[in-house]
């Protein structure tokens, strides 16, 4: 069992599903002759043929419909944006169609749109983006996004089985990152939607967070053990529907949170946390949860900027101490 | 050739059920019985039924309606009584409660329910003939997209889609003169809906949609290509909205002129006219059609005022697969 | 000085800015001739002519792309959604051309697009939308939900005249309410973008909300009364951004709040309201910030279901009487 | 009649400039200078550089490129020292180092950069053109738009708004073969672009793309339409992607007898021998040419080079009018 990155663990998961399920197929732009732009699907269009991995046009409507239509004929479509940034130009579809089909006709959309998501790799305002808040407030939707290479495999798999529309997503600076390179199952296994992990166990405070931040909030741990600051790291891995009781139980513990992710502040996933936290651990608190985000902007371009844009291990130290010292 | 006499009779009696149904509605709607908006397809009867009657059930054919196209669920076996239930917001309506006016869905008997954002059906019937296909089977699609609704980027896509992937779809193109308050010559700057489908490379036809008989041949040539693999069709059906928008809308917009000229077209009195001269049904015969549409409708409109609104607390629940599901009120 | 309906108002506030402007103008679907689905631009293409309020085709990207480009050359243009749930059909236009081009060029886009909101009429899951959490998270944006015919003619003009993006939510339910009517100036007046509204004073627990739901609050403000409960409500007019400074005077002063919004719960508003609550003011909760919000389900459309599905005033009882006794 | 001698010297210029920046970038990529893609327009300067050259900076026209557009931007007076700054990410690139390549915008000029979002463009030069025309200006918009990127909805919506109001608009469809890795063939099943504008009643034009007079005489007519309130035009310019999508690509996808047969026909190559072949221009003014850009580009690289990179507090504000607003390196 050889060690594997991220965006491997994702090819042998859609790949498994795809000899497991005929109903499994794939489609989006440039994923069969070319593999798709970061090489997720390479190799598919020889495995299982033009059929099953669809070329399209550059049309994430017309891409994400067709996966809806295909899905209600009994399908398991997953659709792949080439950035998850162009999600934006599906976004009816997906919060109005795929979203409501259960709720308002009975019917039932498991689809997966899946795609490259985050910055850090200076793509610049439109190929940085994290999309989860645009569909936080959208009931019918869940969201996935991996941090590690054992959970992609088990996570897309999950997804791909789940009766409803998952949007995963997967962070491009952790596609091909040796250091997080994994040894991982050859066969079958899943990871369910909904529960989070406990990177690090911890007993001062708890950091929340998901994707590529978690390596973040790990790094943040590493440094403050040395200053006697114990860190708790919560990996959400599930985005909708989060885990409320792996939450609720960090707090209780800690007593002391921050919120971590690298979607910018106003707006982002943390509020809603905030809020449950709130709902349900309030009198555990001793603390104000604490938010460390990236600043309220588009993602910037040049390497400085995008570095100041983003958290950084820095921010969270700071945000630890002050939380710590509360 | 001419269709068989009971075939011909069957597009009478499915003219005239939608007829019968939509004007019941109006008048729940004037009694303030009805919920929400009615959009009413008077005048556009022949489109909806003479283009679903080109299906094949068996095959596994489907079909998604607009709300003018209530003829065309009908004709798939929608029920009147789901119909009513649906407008009177009725728990045990198709949709408990929950979607309005046509927005359901059966895939058994072949129709899928539309949504408000125009154009997206198109897209999602792709998907739904895209996976027919894939599954060995024979299936066609069918989809109506009004002339108004084929400026939108959702139309476009799936349009183009259709055609790049040869998908056996039909696109029934309603050109009714209107969009809401826009005139087709103020949606686009071409005179034939059918010239959209030039983008795309789809062969495409130009029907008068008042004919239930000549629309009914056109997509009859149209679903025999899809099922023989000779791709996608955009029909054209040259009709008019003989009503507003909606219940509230007077379309004081549109000259009157027009609207003379074309209810002197109305597709039931013509195709029943036809009948008549072509003598393929006597004047006993289309009254009994008429009672029989009579009858059933009375019997639904009952069944769906007799019917419970939903409970309150159902609206609860049923977002998500496998979560806790209320049993809605039956 | 005639008292006016909410409609009347936005209607008064844009025909004044189109008369002050000859730079103002408007795009939509139907709001020339049939003078708008509500009947908000009745008269105005006998006024200002169809160079000026135009009708367009069924295409909400391109009617949003073209205000960016008006705006872009020194036009205020006004779009309309026929109804705000078709934002979703220009989602990329408003999030990655709109927000993001002050930022990333240097050039203000300042177009308003404007539409009804809001559930309570059985519209269904179409045409009952709140959809202010889709575009929190994306900087560049402002957004405005008015809750009084006085508010709504002040905000409408700020809207225009703001060198920004600015959505502008017209809640339906109150367009028409003939209980909010109002006296207006005739004359020019502005309600400044961000500035929040004590819509009622009180001591014991705040109420922060917005749009039909103040209604809401104020009717539950009565009542609590009686029961010695005494309601501040807080209307914050601007979501975005929203005014923090009255937030935390309020949280200052109750100790105890209540966010009351219409919007879905998981992802709505209240999170990143709570969220700053805590980082602003954690020291003088006395309570858990606490939420009172629709369930998380598509708008329903019979209205035994939607009633159930928005919040009631005896929603907010119950959660103040709880509050008030923690 | 042939353009005088200056602008098909100038025509030579441009083209010869783009190719020259971009061998440059193609360098500075090697070196690991470059932040981000690069995205080349190898083969296709021709259709760049002829079209924005029909327009008319004193009327006000205004011009949206794509990133493999370099050819217009520049004729329309982006400099190379901007260009190379951008690529590079310096603190006094247009951009202040927030957005790549060619996204930087300058009215003044006459230019708006694109976004990734394909599409999204032709629609906000509606915009554009529609206020010029409420304030009485002349101007005409040019917006370019791929091959693949014609499947988009904004392109539709905006195509067909551009058509129904009549927009001084000239729409440069290039077709170059590919949209990244998939063929035009699969992304559409019509051999010409110019169809796409048939759903709209736009007029079209068919031109070779790598023929810089061919495109600036098309042009020149899509433009005299447009300015004297003839509408909207679709012209697309048949031509060719020498290079991959972007430079980590090395385009295996593509016949080797196709790279072949367009290296043949490579606009810069055949243009040079027509001058010669016409006795437009003889050798020496030919090198002269190249002489003159090779100047601007190594003083505008040198310049570019040694800008430094933003100040990482750049990242904030500005995203509001009126925001405080950090003075950005200069
Ligand atoms: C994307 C979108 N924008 C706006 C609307 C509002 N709307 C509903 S029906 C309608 C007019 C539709 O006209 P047409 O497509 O010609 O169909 P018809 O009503 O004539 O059958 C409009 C604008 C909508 N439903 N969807
Ligand atoms: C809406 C959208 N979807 C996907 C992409 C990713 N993408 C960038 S360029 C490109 C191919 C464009 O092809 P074409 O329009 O033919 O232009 P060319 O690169 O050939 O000049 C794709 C798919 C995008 N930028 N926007
Ligand atoms: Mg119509
Ligand atoms: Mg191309």
């Amino acid at each position: 069992m050889a060690a594997i990155t991220l965006l491997e663990a994702i090819r042998q998961g859609l790949w498994e599903e795809m000899e497991r399920d005929k109903n499994v197929f794939l489609l989006g732009e440039d994923i069969g002759a070319y593999g798709g732009a970061f090489k997720v699907t390479e190799g598919f269009l020889n495995r299982f043929g033009a059929d099953r991995v669809i070329d399209t046009p550059i049309s994430e409507t017309a891409i994400v419909g067709a996966a809806c239509g295909a899905a209600m004929m009994g399908m398991r479509p997953v659709a792949e944006m080439q950035f998850i940034d162009f999600i934006s130009c599906c976004f009816d579809m997906l919060t109005n169609y795929a979203a409501k089909s259960r709720y308002r006709q009975g019917v039932g959309i498991p689809i997966v749109v899946r795609g490259p998501s985050g910055g850090g790799v200076h793509g610049g305002p439109f190929h940085s983006q994290n999309v989860e808040s645009f569909f936080l407030n959208t009931p019918g939707l869940k969201m996935v996004e991996p941090s590690t290479p054992y959970d992609a495999k088990g996570l897309i798999k999950a997804a791909i089985r789940d009766d409803d529309p998952v949007l995963f997503f997967e962070h491009k600076l952790l596609y091909r990152n040796p250091k997080i390179k994994q040894e991982v199952p050859a066969g079958d296994y899943v990871i369910p939607i909904g529960k989070a992990s406990v990177r690090r166990e911890g007993k001062d405070l708890s950091v929340i967070t998901y994707g590529a931040m978690v390596y973040t909030a790990l790094d943040a741990a590493d440094r403050l053990q040395q200053e006697g600051i114990d860190l708790e790291v919560i990996d959400l891995r599930t985005l909708q529907p989060f885990d409320r009781e792996a939450i609720v139980a960090t707090v209780k513990k800690t007593s002391k949170v921050i919120i971590l992710h690298e979607a910018t502040r106003t707006g982002g996933m943390a509020g809603e946390l905030t809020a449950v936290i709130n709902e349900e651990a309030f009198e555990y608190l001793d603390g104000p949860v604490t938010r460390v985000t990236s600043i309220d902007t588009p993602v910037p371009y040049a390497p400085p900027l995008e570095e100041y844009f983003l958290p950084q291990v820095e921010d969270v130290l700071k945000a630890a101490r002050s939380l710590a010292a509360y | 050739m001419e269709p068989a006499k009971n075939l011909q009779l069957d597009f009478l009696y499915f003219m005239r059920l939608t007829r019968g149904l939509e004007d019941r509605i109006d008048n729940l709607l004037k009694q303030g019985k009805v919920v929400g908006g009615f959009f009413r397809s008077l005048g556009q009867e022949a489109t909806a039924v003479g283009s679903a009657f080109a299906l094949d059930k068996k095959l596994g054919d489907i079909v998604s309606p607009l709300t003018r196209d209530l003829g065309a669920m009908l004709v798939m076996g929608a029920k009147p009584r789901e119909v009513f239930a649906q407008y009177l917001a009725r728990g045990s309506s198709p949709s408990h409660g929950r979607d309005q006016n046509l927005h359901f869905t059966d895939l058994d008997r072949g129709f899928i329910g539309t949504i408000s954002p125009l154009g997206a059906l198109v897209a999602v019937m792709n998907g739904v003939v895209l996976a027919a296909r894939m599954q060995g089977k024979k299936t066609v699609g069918m989809v109506y997209i009004g002339d108004g609704a084929t400026s939108t980027g959702a139309f476009h896509e799936a349009a183009n889609f259709a055609s790049v992937q040869n998908l056996p779809l039909v696109i029934i193109a309603e050109n009714n003169g209107y969009a809401y308050s826009t005139p087709t010559t103020r949606q686009m700057r071409i005179l034939n809906l059918a010239d959209r489908a030039k983008a795309y490379g789809l062969p495409s036809e130009i029907v008068d949609g008042n004919d239930v008989l000549a629309v009914y041949k056109s997509a009859q040539r149209a679903v025999a290509r899809a099922r023989e693999g000779g791709g996608p069709t955009l029909i054209e059906a040259k009709t008019f909205r003989m009503r507003g928008h909606a219940a509230h809308d007077n379309q004081s917009y549109v000259p009157k002129e027009l609207l003379d000229q074309w209810r002197k077209r109305d597709p039931i009195d013509s195709f029943e006219r036809f009948l008549r001269n072509e003598q393929v049904a006597d004047g006993s015969e289309i009254e009994e059609v008429k009672t029989k549409v009579e009858a059933l409708l009375a019997d639904d409109l009952a069944w769906a005022e007799s019917q419970p609104a939903p409970r309150p607390e159902d609206a609860a629940g049923g977002v998500y697969g496998g979560e806790f599901e209320r049993a809605l009120t039956s």
